[in-house]
């Protein structure tokens, strides 16, 4: 599965994409994982309020399953326009 | 549907014309024009640069349902999005929109809803970056809420 | 504050560019331009030609108090407004209104009440003619209607 | 007393301008006196609901009084924009 990180949860985490292995069912379980790996982790994990997530390409929600999914991106409020 | 994400700076008032000249029929055209707010001015002191990160796999995809849903809910005869990225500096265009309706409501109407659903729902991130360091622009609760009204 | 009442065509992307420039703390420029139908199009229908008159004595002052009360109301930068008179023809451009506020909600609202205001208040009168005759354009109930939501 | 008309009622008038002298005292007085004159005034005024007036370029009403005004202009409601 491809994690990829925008803004300062690339920053915090310190890279823009790895590749991981896990058997998280959800996006909450696999943030639980992450977090359990490393200060950066948890550091960039701290405050879900402040956290969004796409699956394969699609604003999602931290209870969606991860069942079929390949890509997984973490990002702030998104801020165009 | 006119659709560009680019590094390349644009010129809002070409663009402008370009469009109004392709939707002949409308009779109304309505466009923002989003800048990076000039370092001489209150609001942005100090400002030198802006970079404004996104998500390549995602962007396309999430303006291109947006701008469906306008084309959808109000009689356009066309609308565009430009939207930039990358490193740009105080008085640049960051990104512009432009609706054509044969009523000025409709056009109106679809602009502004383009724009709040960019502002929060278009994978673009901003990092104001000056004398002092740098910030990532935080989202503001507004731009949120006004979601609700549409 | 910028007004311009004319017989000559503009360059409605050349104004936007200019205006953008002179407000550069802004942030945010709406712009709305009305454009003459096209006569190819279902709406415009065999439309030759538009004739615009005003009222010569009364159409600065009314618009320059539309300006005034606009700039009062919203927080804007500056506000800019360019209407034709005389003989215009498909595709020209009738006139535009311009916008800019660190706020997109303030120039969207400011330019949408200065459009509803010129519909109604400034003293123009469009006629339309076709092959088949002339018609002055009515005013739409709708339009005086708007004005309430001021 | 200058008296301007506008769009079609300079048209059913036919003329786009004139000087006037009247005793009325208020928009409505000028108007009876106006369409007494000529069928064609008759026919501009025959529907007041389609009508605006200004007085020295101001809009108002037709129960406004004349006293002071030296400009009144009759036209329909405005199409600008």
């Amino acid at each position: 599965m491809d994690l990829l990180y925008f803004a300062w949860v690339r920053e915090r985490i310190g890279l823009p994409r790895e590749r991981v292995e896990t058997r998280a069912a959800t996006v909450a379980q696999l943030i639980e994982e992450l977090k359990a790996r490393e200060p950066r982790y948890a550091a960039a994990f701290a405050d879900l309020n402040s956290l969004r997530v796409a699956l394969d390409q699609k604003l999602s929600s931290f209870d969606a399953p991860l069942a079929g999914v390949r890509e997984v991106a973490f990002f702030p409020p998104m801020t165009g326009g | 549907m006119d659709l560009r994400v680019q590094a390349e700076a644009f010129d809002a008032g070409a663009e402008l014309n370009a469009f109004t000249a392709r939707v002949s029929g409308a009779g109304a055209v309505v466009s923002f024009t989003g800048v990076v707010r000039d370092a001489g001015q209150p609001q942005g002191g100090g400002l030198q640069r802006m970079e404004i990160e996104h998500y390549p796999g995602m962007t396309q995809a999430a303006i291109t349902e947006i701008m469906g849903q306008a084309l959808a809910r109000w009689p356009l005869v066309d609308a565009l999005v430009i939207h930039r990225f990358g490193t740009l500096h105080p008085g640049d265009p960051i990104m512009m929109v432009a609706t054509a309706s044969p009523h000025r409501e409709a056009a109106f109407q679809a602009a502004e809803f383009l724009m709040d659903y960019l502002k929060s729902r278009a994978p673009f991130w901003k990092k104001e970056v000056g004398a002092e360091g740098a910030a990532w622009v935080a989202a503001r609760d507004e731009d949120e809420g006004a979601l609700g009204r549409w």
